[in-house]
């Protein structure tokens, strides 16, 4: 009974969820409600979900803290850092229901989450400079037809590549609008096949590796 | 010193190098700003046209959803700005919805920006800021279905029921058109569950990146327009002819991709060279 | 016209899982990165260095478009690990997902059992470093310091991919990629000597560990797309002939 | 946006400016305790905004409407607490649950919605002639759909590129590479865009061009 109750039921839940979305989408032209209660549902618990990898991050941090692993400072500063950012986050929020109504959060939300996040997301810029330079090796034919490839969108991207020669923006336009349409449309076609594929190893059943860490009870 | 070693000296050269080299780059144009024009592309063309003149009329509703975060202001920011003063001055209102945690600071940010525009219309009639939402393509394609289960209240915790154009809205029946500008996945999910399902005209503001793969739907007629990146907003402050952010940044987008250009090419040079010695 | 192509392509498959199961072998064909695995292996033990494979930091396990990648990138791991234990290489296996650790680790444990070699299993060999900026040091830091002959760098990237795939190029490393974030393909094939674009990291994987669901589901697709290729020859026919029947009928 | 002149708010300004710094430090110098500094409080305060912004969302969405009388939302919320099962070994199979109803609409949602955009349109797309006659038009509609066919049939699995599929299978990774060219030109757009955003504020900050 148990081994029932932890896999053929669960890919039951699985298979079931699917075929309702079908059926909405193939029989009924306005919504099911059937449909619509069990997709506001799984909104709801993807909502709670999320909190999942923050646990596991926590546990992490406390750990090193209290085993005063290697640079465990940075986790205590974590902890810190962490702490004074939810509560006075939800200080705000049980006050007038808008977190950034507390000043300390909304202070920290402004001068110190915008400016890391924008560093940080753009220090890719820097890593795609010297690998240009280090690593893009025209080493066979097919790195070669990409890199030039590339590099007439890159300058016809650019306003300048028009000063350079004006057959630039030409060519340029030509791969952007036409050149790289049916090298990316397979990459469309054929993603969505092994979308459907994946999917429907789900709905049998078939597809280990969602349920934590496929590992076999 | 024969040519081909000069190569395997510069291959060799300290990554930070590089990058002291390009962040300069980045800030001189700054300071001497050049201005070369920026040529307006179809797609582009076409997303302004989509969004003025007799493709919209005044009351129509259109959805902008913040895809994007402050790390991509520089991006999307220019884009979503001039579209969102085009579609106030039309007269349509606008249902401001997001996917990311700082989608707050993203709608001031457009306030801001759009001072002007926003200081004649008032809130909860011409517009409304629904704020974050989760779920991912479920709570897209239940937007679509029941809008109000997504959103039982706008960002400032005023239910539904008490926002005057929220009696308006609540499906896809109800929207003219949605523009969505994503650094993520949520551009598709309106393109599966609004523009695939229900026919919803759909546009996407995007970041450069996603152009390639955003650029079939476009020529499919699944979006009836694109902005791609940076130069995608300068082309739209051209349009709407308000030079702004986008225009300003067009000068490093410039220095620094005749930089990446420059490099590919002295690489592969050297590379070529030595691989014929040997 | 959707209905009709998703039946469709959902009996395709069911079809020939079904075949599959009753012990028909679909073969993957040629897929030239796995076959120079062996090649790599040799490499190393010539050289005398290690093998290192990762596999990016974006699978985690329950994320429908980043776990498969992952899976598949393990099942390579397990041709790696077993080629490396016969040729008497050591393997680097460094991954920052937590969720697939216990993964690798068994899957290493397996490689050197069926060599007959449990004992020169050493779980130090499998190194967790969490954070994409932790993983992208890290990674450098053991490209530099060990110099592994080869790398495998097969899975789930996100832009952790252009650095350490530099790192190994810039220490002449023969490297193999393989993702199905087109976000960082350019990256990889402009860096690596071999690469699985795509659907070929999943192929790679089904081919290895032999699944007979995932081989008839592949063959499923396989059938679609020569249903779609027939349709783009007859339609482009049509097409330039002005004859708009098929496309209005795909439309419906 | 004019400079700040309220004391919090320069402060403010700064703050960002220093941090951004310290991030800069590890590409532009080396990884130090500046860089590990900064990027501990970025999670930190990232995670925590998660958490803030997301149990907003979940009272709006679930609490509040429960509280009001909805009482079907009592099974989301159980189904949601039960993922975290997950974390305890011996009852990780409940959390098998919740996952599947995820897993379930997430599929259900993505299959029924891209057969039509992503394989009808394209393939409608592909084979529509161009509507103006000129040349060039003509010929792009005969490269996209040469090109679309040979990339698909390269993408075939189970077939070897051999004998009469290796002419077609080879012409369609070349496609494939030209499309990876554009992503990568596009790709280089997109981070120097957002370098350069991080340039303009170095400079700003520093009072060297107005904010």
């Amino acid at each position: 009974m148990s081994n029932i109750l932890k896999r053929e039921a669960v890919f039951a839940v699985t298979g079931l969820v699917t075929v309702l979305m079908f059926v909405e989408y193939f029989f009924f032209p306005q919504d099911w409600i059937v449909a619509s209660t069990i997709r506001n549902w799984a909104v709801i618990i993807y909502n709670i979900s999320l909190g999942l990898g923050g646990v596991r991050l926590i546990q992490q941090h406390v750990m090193g803290t209290q085993r005063r692993k290697e640079n465990w400072q940075f986790s205590a500063l974590f902890l810190v850092a962490f702490v004074v950012m939810l509560l006075t986050g939800l200080a705000g929020y049980l006050g007038t229901g808008v977190a950034t109504s507390n000043g300390i959060y909304n202070w920290l939300f402004v001068n110190v989450y915008t400016p890391l996040g924008s560093t940080a997301y753009a220090i890719t810029g820097f890593y795609i400079f010297s690998a240009a330079y280090r690593a893009f090796r025209a080493r066979n034919l097919d790195a070669a037809l990409m890199l030039v490839a590339g590099c007439f969108v890159i300058l016809s991207n650019a306003p300048v590549g028009e000063v350079i020669w004006s057959g630039i923006p030409a060519i340029g336009e030509w791969f952007r609008f036409v050149g790289q349409v049916p090298g990316m449309r397979a990459f469309e076609v054929v993603g969505a096949l092994g979308m459907i594929a994946y999917g429907f190893r789900a709905l049998l059943g078939k597809e280990r590796g969602f349920y934590a860490g496929g590992a076999e009870e | 010193m024969s040519d081909q070693n000069i190569f395997d000296k510069l291959q060799n050269i300290d990554r930070r190098v590089f990058y002291w080299v390009l962040f300069i780059t980045l800030m001189v144009p700054f300071i001497y700003p050049i201005g070369l024009p920026v040529k307006v592309v179809q797609n582009t063309r076409d997303l302004y046209e989509g969004i003025t003149g007799d493709n919209i009329n005044p009351g129509d509703i259109a959805i902008m959803n913040f895809g994007y975060g402050v790390s991509a202001w520089s991006e999307c920011a220019p884009g979503f700005t001039v579209c969102a003063k085009a579609l106030f001055r039309e007269g349509a209102r606008i249902v401001f919805m997001g996917s990311q945690y700082d989608v707050e600071l993203s709608m001031n940010k457009l306030m801001n920006d759009a001072r002007e525009d926003f200081a004649n219309k008032v809130y909860g009639v011409d517009y409304v800021f629904l704020g974050y939402f989760t779920g991912g393509e479920s709570a897209i394609a239940q937007l679509a279905t029941d809008a109000w289960t997504v959103y039982p209240s706008d960002h400032y915790v005023t239910p539904d029921a008490q926002i005057p154009l929220m009696q308006d809205f609540h499906g896809w029946q109800d929207v003219t058109v949605v523009l969505s500008s994503d650094t993520g996945d949520v551009g598709s999910y309106f393109l599966r569950q609004w523009q695939g399902s229900h026919g919803t005209r759909l546009a996407e503001i995007g970041i450069a990146m996603n152009g390639s793969t955003d650029y079939p739907y476009y020529l499919a007629g699944n979006y009836f327009g694109l902005s791609i990146g940076s130069r995608g907003g300068a082309e739209l402050e051209v349009l709407i002819r308000e030079p702004g952010e986008a225009t300003t940044a067009m000068d490093s987008i410039n220095a620094s991709h005749l930089l990446i250009v420059l490099a590919v090419i002295l690489a592969n040079v050297g590379y070529l060279l030595s691989r014929r010695k040997a | 016209m959707t209905f009709i192509l998703l039946i469709l392509t959902f009996a395709a498959m069911y079809y020939y899982m079904y075949l599959g199961k009753q012990g028909k072998v679909f073969k993957i064909r040629t897929l030239p990165a796995i076959q120079a695995i062996p090649e790599a292996v040799g490499r190393s033990a010539e050289m005398g260095q290690p093998v290192m494979w990762t596999p990016g930091i974006a699978g985690s396990l329950n994320d429908s478009t980043q776990g498969p990648q992952t899976l598949a990138a393990i099942s390579i791991l397990e041709y790696v690990a077993e080629e490396a234990v016969k040729a008497g290489v050591k393997i680097a296996a460094i991954c920052p997902l937590p969720d697939a650790l216990p993964l690798v680790e068994e899957t290493m444990r397996t490689a050197y059992m069926s060599q007959g070699k449990p004992e020169e299993f050493n779980i130090d060999s499998i190194r967790f470093l969490s954070g994409q900026s932790a993983y992208m040091t890290g990674t450098l830091g053991y490209l530099q310091r060990e110099r592994p002959a080869s790398t495998i760098l097969v899975g789930g990237f996100y832009y952790e991919a252009v650095i350490i795939a530099e790192g190994g190029n810039t220490i002449g490393a023969m490297q193999i990629g393989g993702t199905n974030n087109i976000h960082q393909m350019p990256f990889l094939v402009a860096t690596c000597d071999y690469m699985l674009l795509a659907e070929e990291l999943y192929a790679a994987g089904a081919a290895i560990s032999a699944n007979p669901d995932m081989l008839g589901s592949i063959k499923g697709e396989d059938m679609i797309k020569w249903l779609i290729v027939v349709l783009i020859c007859v339609g482009f026919l049509l097409g330039a002939a002005r004859i708009t029947f098929l496309a209005d009928l795909l439309r419906v | 946006m004019a400079y700040p002149t309220e004391l919090l708010s320069v402060v403010g300004l700064w703050t960002g400016w220093l941090l951004m710094l310290m991030i800069y430090s590890y590409p532009l110098y080396k990884e130090n305790v500046a860089y590990r500094f900064a990027e501990h409080i970025f999670v930190a305060i990232f995670l925590a905004i998660n958490l803030v912004v997301n149990f907003q969302y979940l009272m709006n969405t679930c609490v509040t409407p429960l509280l009001q009388g909805n009482l079907l939302m009592i099974v989301p919320l159980v189904l949601g607490i039960l993922i975290y099962t997950m974390l305890i070994p011996e009852y990780r199979w409940v959390s098998r649950y919740p996952i599947a109803l995820l897993v379930g609409a997430g599929f259900g949602l993505g299959m029924r919605g891209v057969i039509k955009p992503s394989i009808l349109d394209a393939v409608v797309s592909t084979i529509t002639a161009p509507s103006a006659g000129t040349m060039m038009n003509w010929v792009n509609f005969l490269y996209i759909a040469v090109g679309l066919l040979s990339s698909i049939l390269y993408f075939l699995l189970t077939y070897e590129h051999t004998g009469l599929l290796q002419p077609p299978t080879k012409l369609g990774r070349l496609f494939i590479m030209i499309g990876l060219g554009a992503y990568f030109g596009n790709t280089v757009l997109f981070r120097f865009t957002m370098l350069t955003g991080r340039a303009q504020f170095f400079l700003q900050v520093l009072k060297i061009i107005p904010m």
